[in-house]
């Protein structure tokens, strides 16, 4: 385990906590999605849960999220509620994004949570403005932003890389990269397959990191955070990690083998962590059964949260697309163009 | 405590309605855990493995390989221990009820929300942003409507048809929005106008079909004649048309009309329309005539208030009549209160058409006078022959609104008249 | 007015009541009723027409001088003839 | 027409798609099938399934996540000498694409005075219906169907899945064909050749008391429509356009000409539609013809709702038609 970082045992049994959680929850979700209750796509984080939780635990309230459509985990580490979250993915008017966006595209102002997107790389720009915004407003706060490898092949990628450096934006870039963007391997789509390289070459500080080890994921993003605050330059973290699951749910997963898949499992993020707290006599199997138990206790209530919401009424679906002020002018609900 | 659960084929994919059970890869009675692999599907996208959601006991294997169902179909029971599970499991199945009621109201939400018609479900009150009421937008709609009140309402389409027929718009009763007048309303009055490529074709042919056809399937026609002698009638109009100009000339037609019209004033039953299942007596005396035209086809204009007309004035009308219906290739027109609401239709093919002509009712009307050709006949006068002149009078009656009888004594009623020319 | 004028003056008034008959579909001695498929509505508008435009003055007595198309020609020649001098 | 009616073969739309791009690939070497995910995976939506297997991958070409990147080379590619087929995913993914599509693609000819072609066919999945929320399930024909140099189709039968991609390789110039999603799991029937060139518009119904004009994914719902219509005694005709761009102007106005009413069914959003520009040709060339004021029913102006019964509110349905239509032949409209 990393050695700078004060290794507290309540912290790290945290740490454990939300991973399960994450873990728990996304299971879940792909039953429910079997039963029709979840729709659309459905795209999991199993296997990826040390970098949402490594990387949120070293944020402060006021700092800004942008993720990608794999976000459950950054949502749920970032402090959105199980059952808006979930009430989100069954549609009801008790979601995050009153249920208007379902998996993709979860939403919560008061988190800074500005949302998963479904276009790879859509993200990267808006960062790199929320930063420029930050900068301008001189505010502490800084914007972090998830995406895959795969976006690394979009050019919003260069671009939003470009403007950070040129620009000295206060923006930590977090490449969750997973070894697959959708069905093509990483050395089948790019032609320097070292992320971090490619952030350097912009003259930006980048770093690469086991994204399996919660703890390392960690103390590299405190010391990320630390040198953004104090030098307002961007910065760049590769997290290399594994998803143990399909790209979405309906993923016949012909373009790796499952061996490979095994393999990774056994040094899965939560099995690592465990097995280092049990070994160090930190954990014992009732601890877990306890954290276990009270996960499972938050998701049954989180479904009966989601399965209580009610849908919008059809009247209210042109509601929210103008601001009210702009519907007031025009003395009539719009039927499109500004007035 | 154990409890018995179903393993249903999954969904998964925004657009999978069905899957393929390719092969079981666990037998009944095997024990599984959670995320153990129990089966491998067939889908468009490929081989998929199902995974299990419980740690459990495979209880039975209700569907076997190679086979394809909907998703939802149930292909296994799993006994799984109720402790752990039973709250969650407890509370999945309350909530399976719970949803299923939600999704109730959600189709009831539908349904119960009326379609509304779109621009209704857009324009919101601005003030509470409700919804406006129907009744409130309606009457938005017919203030600014209502504002330019001199313009007559049309469809290009009837305003096209009106230029060329040169019809008056502002006589006709619109059905459309806000009165507008459209096809159907001025349909029964112009033969139905097809615009072609390049202008206007009086689809005679099709409208006379129609017409005819109808009048065939549904008006129950039952037919009557009656031999008149004109003498006197002819001898009037001899000493009428005395040195008198063609424009001034009077033909026997136009002594027929009049007849005819003061005979309906007695017998009124012959005279309306059959309407609704009910016969509805005219308040007028408007009768058309059969013109035919020179390319072929008819037209069919009304002489209004006949009664009232005297035979010269009955016999130019006519004339007039005539002469623009048979010139409307070269621009002449009809006005469209000559091709309206006429009550009751003379056909007359005068000097060289048949005896006898017993015609076909035009809807909504109820009857149809057939005049045959004049021919000299030996007549018996007391107790000599004499050589006369007579035509025979045709009646085709709506047996829905007239009885043989009456048909009859309205012949009778009419020959009478011809005899007494100068009273008409 | 020479012979072809009143012939031409003919022919317009028979057009002015059957637009598509032309001077040679006619037989000039053969019943113009006939010929021209005129019935009594349209013979009478037919000679208001010449009438009209040739004002000589025809009666009811005169209407069998306008049997044939010649015989047309022919009083309306000795007419216009008479009013001339 | 009628002879090649009976020896027609069932199949899905997908399948239609794919036999497509097979007969290209075999018909002319200098084809291939490029875009993200079609070899190995076998394309996001099954269409390229196999085809990785049997042509190898200097045929079917796997790409990078970046549209503008691979659809520009696409159209490289043409310009060089090649008859490239390129999949862009879906249509939401195209707007990154759009500057090669327009400013290159669509513009090269007319800008080079008529020396350069590309004779390109770049293919997208489109429309709405499978709860994919705003940024999946866009409707966007009529920006494409804008753009001067562009060819847009959009085959909305089995026959035009399988034949319009081999009629559209042909063409010298670019060529946009669009693929509702709602379509591709629909069985259809292929007959042994197509039922007319690509730039035709076909009337799929005759009728004479209202046009219904649609494409694309609309049709299936118009025809149910036209279906019960006919119970209410309202004989309508359906106008499949087919070809988007240029349009078929023709075949549109004698139908308006017939039945002197017209509904357009239009996925897109109303503002800026391609239902707005066939209403505008109508009014110009038909106006005389019209005895009610032309119908349009599109989505409703809103980024498209996950929940399915928003969704479903949102897009254009049966029953709306019906009702326009009852409303329109009554005179009430």
């Amino acid at each position: 385990m990393n050695d700078k970082l004060h290794l507290d045992k309540a912290h790290l049994l945290e740490q454990l906590k939300q991973m399960l959680r994450i873990r728990l929850f996304e299971e879940k979700c792909a039953e429910l999605y079997t039963q029709e209750k979840i729709r659309g796509f459905l795209h999991l984080y199993i296997g990826e849960e040390a970098i949402a939780v490594g990387v949120m635990a070293a944020l402060s309230p006021q700092d800004e999220i942008v993720a990608t459509y794999r976000e459950h985990g950054h949502a749920l580490a970032r402090g959105l509620s199980m059952k808006s979250v979930l009430a989100e993915m069954y549609g009801r008017t008790n979601g995050c994004s009153k249920g208007r966006g379902g998996s993709m595209h979860l939403f919560d102002k008061k988190q800074h949570f500005y949302g998963g997107n479904a276009i790879v790389g859509g993200g990267l720009p808006l960062a790199a403005g929320l930063a420029l915004a930050n900068k301008k407003l001189k505010k502490t706060a800084i914007t972090v932003c998830f995406f895959g490898e795969g976006a690394v092949a979009e050019g919003e990628f260069h671009e939003s890389m470009n403007l950070a450096v040129l620009w000295q934006l206060p923006v930590l870039f977090i490449c969750e990269n997973n070894r697959y963007a959708m069905g093509t391997a990483l050395a089948l789509s790019e032609s320097e397959i070292n992320i971090a390289k490619k952030a350097q070459s912009y003259g930006m500080t980048a770093v690469q990191v086991d994204g399996m080890n919660v703890v390392n994921v960690e103390a590299v993003t405190t010391k990320a955070v630390e040198h953004i605050r104090t030098h307002q330059q961007p910065y760049f973290l590769e997290c290399k990690s594994y998803r143990f699951r399909g790209h979405s749910s309906f993923d016949g997963q012909l373009y790796r083998d499952k061996e490979e898949v095994e393999q990774w499992k056994k040094h899965g993020p939560v099995m690592q962590l465990k097995r280092w707290l049990i070994q160090n006599h930190q954990l014992n199997e009732k601890d877990l059964n306890v954290i276990e138990s009270q996960i499972k206790q938050e998701i049954v209530e989180a479904i009966n949260f989601a399965e209580q919401g009610l849908w919008e009424p059809v009247a209210d679906l042109c509601k929210d697309v103008y601001s009210p002020s702009i519907q007031k002018i025009n003395g009539k609900a719009d039927q499109g163009g500004l007035a | 405590m154990t409890k018995s659960i179903d393993i249903t084929m999954p969904s998964l994919g925004a657009d999978m309605t069905e899957g393929m059970l390719v092969e079981w890869l666990i037998k009944e009675g095997d024990k599984v855990q959670h995320g153990d692999v129990i089966a491998v599907l067939e889908t468009q996208k490929g081989a998929i493995d199902m995974e299990v959601y419980h740690d459990g006991i495979i209880t039975q294997l209700l569907l076997q390989p190679v086979n394809t169902v909907p998703v939802g179909t149930v292909l296994a029971t799993i006994e799984v221990i109720a402790a752990a599970e039973d709250t969650e499991e407890q509370s999945l199945n309350k909530s399976k009820q719970q949803s299923s009621t939600t999704e109730k109201t959600v189709t009831e939400q539908i349904t119960t929300e009326k379609i509304i018609d779109e621009p209704a479900l857009l324009l919101a009150d601005p003030l509470t942003e409700k919804p406006l009421t129907t009744t409130q937008q309606s009457h938005t709609q017919k203030v600014n409507i209502s504002t330019n009140v001199d313009t007559v309402l049309a469809s290009p389409v009837v305003r096209k048809i009106a230029k060329v027929q040169k019809l008056d718009l502002s006589v006709i009763k619109g059905s459309g929005p806000n009165g507008a007048v459209i096809l159907k309303d001025i349909a029964q009055i112009t033969q139905k106008a097809v615009l072609t490529e390049g202008g206007l074709l009086t689809n005679m042919r099709s409208a006379i079909s129609a017409a005819m056809t109808k009048s065939k399937q549904e008006i129950p026609h039952f037919y009557l004649s009656l031999d008149v002698s004109i003498n006197k009638a002819q001898q009037w109009l001899q000493q009428a048309n005395h040195d008198k100009t063609p424009k001034e000339h009077i033909l026997l037609i136009a002594l027929l009309l009049k007849a005819v019209a003061l005979t309906l004033i007695k017998y009124p039953r012959l005279n309306g329309f059959y309407r609704d299942d009910c016969f509805e007596q005219a308040s007028e005396i408007n009768i058309a005539n059969v013109i035919s035209l020179r390319t072929g086809g008819v037209v069919v204009p009304a002489l209004r208030n006949v009664e009232q007309l005297s035979v010269p004035e009955i016999m130019h009308a006519l004339r007039d009549m005539t002469r623009r219906s048979r010139a409307i290739e070269s621009g002449e027109r009809l006005r469209s209160s000559e091709l309206m609401n006429a009550t009751i239709t003379i056909t007359n093919m005068g000097e060289r058409g048949a005896d006898r002509v017993f015609g076909i009712i035009y809807p909504p009307q109820v009857a149809i006078i057939g005049f045959g050709k004049v021919n000299k006949v030996p007549q018996v006068c007391g107790d000599k022959i004499d050589i006369g002149e007579q035509l025979t009078v045709c009646l085709s009656a709506d047996h829905r609104v007239v009885d043989g009888m009456l048909a009859a004594k309205f012949l009778n009623s009419l020959a009478k008249k011809l005899q007494k020319p100068e009273q008409l | 007015m020479n012979t072809k004028e009143i012939e031409r003056l003919v022919i317009e008034a028979i057009q002015a009541v059957a637009p598509e008959i032309e001077q040679n579909d006619i037989d000039f001695d053969e019943d113009i009723r006939e010929e021209c498929d005129l019935d009594s509505m349209d013979f009478i508008n037919y000679l208001a027409a010449l009438q009209k435009s040739t004002g000589i003055k025809i009666t009811e007595v005169d209407y069998p001088r306008f049997s044939t198309f010649h015989n047309a020609l022919a009083f309306l020649k000795i007419n216009i003839q008479t009013k001339q001098n | 027409m009628s002879e090649h009616r009976n020896n027609s073969q069932k199949m899905t739309y997908r399948e239609a798609l794919r036999a497509g791009i097979e007969q290209c690939l075999n018909d002319d070497e200098r084809t291939f099938l490029m875009g993200e995910d079609v070899g190995r995976y076998g394309g996001c939506y099954g269409v390229s399934k196999g085809l990785f297997e049997h042509y190898g991958a200097e045929r079917i070409i796997d790409t990078p996540l970046c549209e503008s990147g691979f659809v520009g080379v696409g159209i490289g590619a043409a310009l060089g000498g090649m008859r490239p087929i390129v999949e862009v995913m879906t249509v939401n993914f195209s707007l990154l694409a759009m500057d090669q599509i327009v400013n290159s693609a669509a513009t090269l000819r007319h800008m080079s005075g008529g020396q350069l072609n590309v004779p390109v066919v770049i293919r997208m999945a489109c429309g709405a219906g499978l709860q994919l929320a705003a940024q999946h399930s866009h409707s966007w024909e009529n920006l494409y169907a804008h753009i001067p140099g562009l060819k847009v189709l959009s085959p909305a039968t089995h026959n035009d899945a399988r034949y319009m991609l081999l009629q559209a390789i042909k063409d010298l110039d670019p060529v946009i064909i669009f693929e509702h999603v709602m379509l591709l799991n629909n069985q259809g029937e292929v007959f042994s050749e197509p039922e007319a060139d690509m730039e035709k518009a076909l009337v799929r119904k005759q009728g004479r008391d209202i046009t219904l004009l649609t494409y694309g994914g609309s049709l299936p719902k118009v025809l149910m429509a036209a279906a019960e219509l006919e119970a209410l005694n309202i004989n309508v005709e359906v106008v499949d356009l087919r070809c988007l761009r240029p349009l078929d102007t023709s075949t549109i106005l004698a139908s308006v000409k017939k039945t002197h009413r017209v509904i357009i069914i239009d996925e897109g959003w109303k503002t800026g539609s391609l239902a707005g520009e066939l209403s505008a040709i109508i009014m110009e060339q038909a106006f005389w013809y019209l005895d009610a004021p032309v119908q349009r029913i599109c989505t409703q102006e809103v980024p498209i709702p996950y929940p399915s019964h928003l969704e479903q509110a949102a897009l254009p349905q049966v029953e709306k038609i019906i009702s326009c239509a009852q409303r329109l032949f009554e005179g009430k409209q």
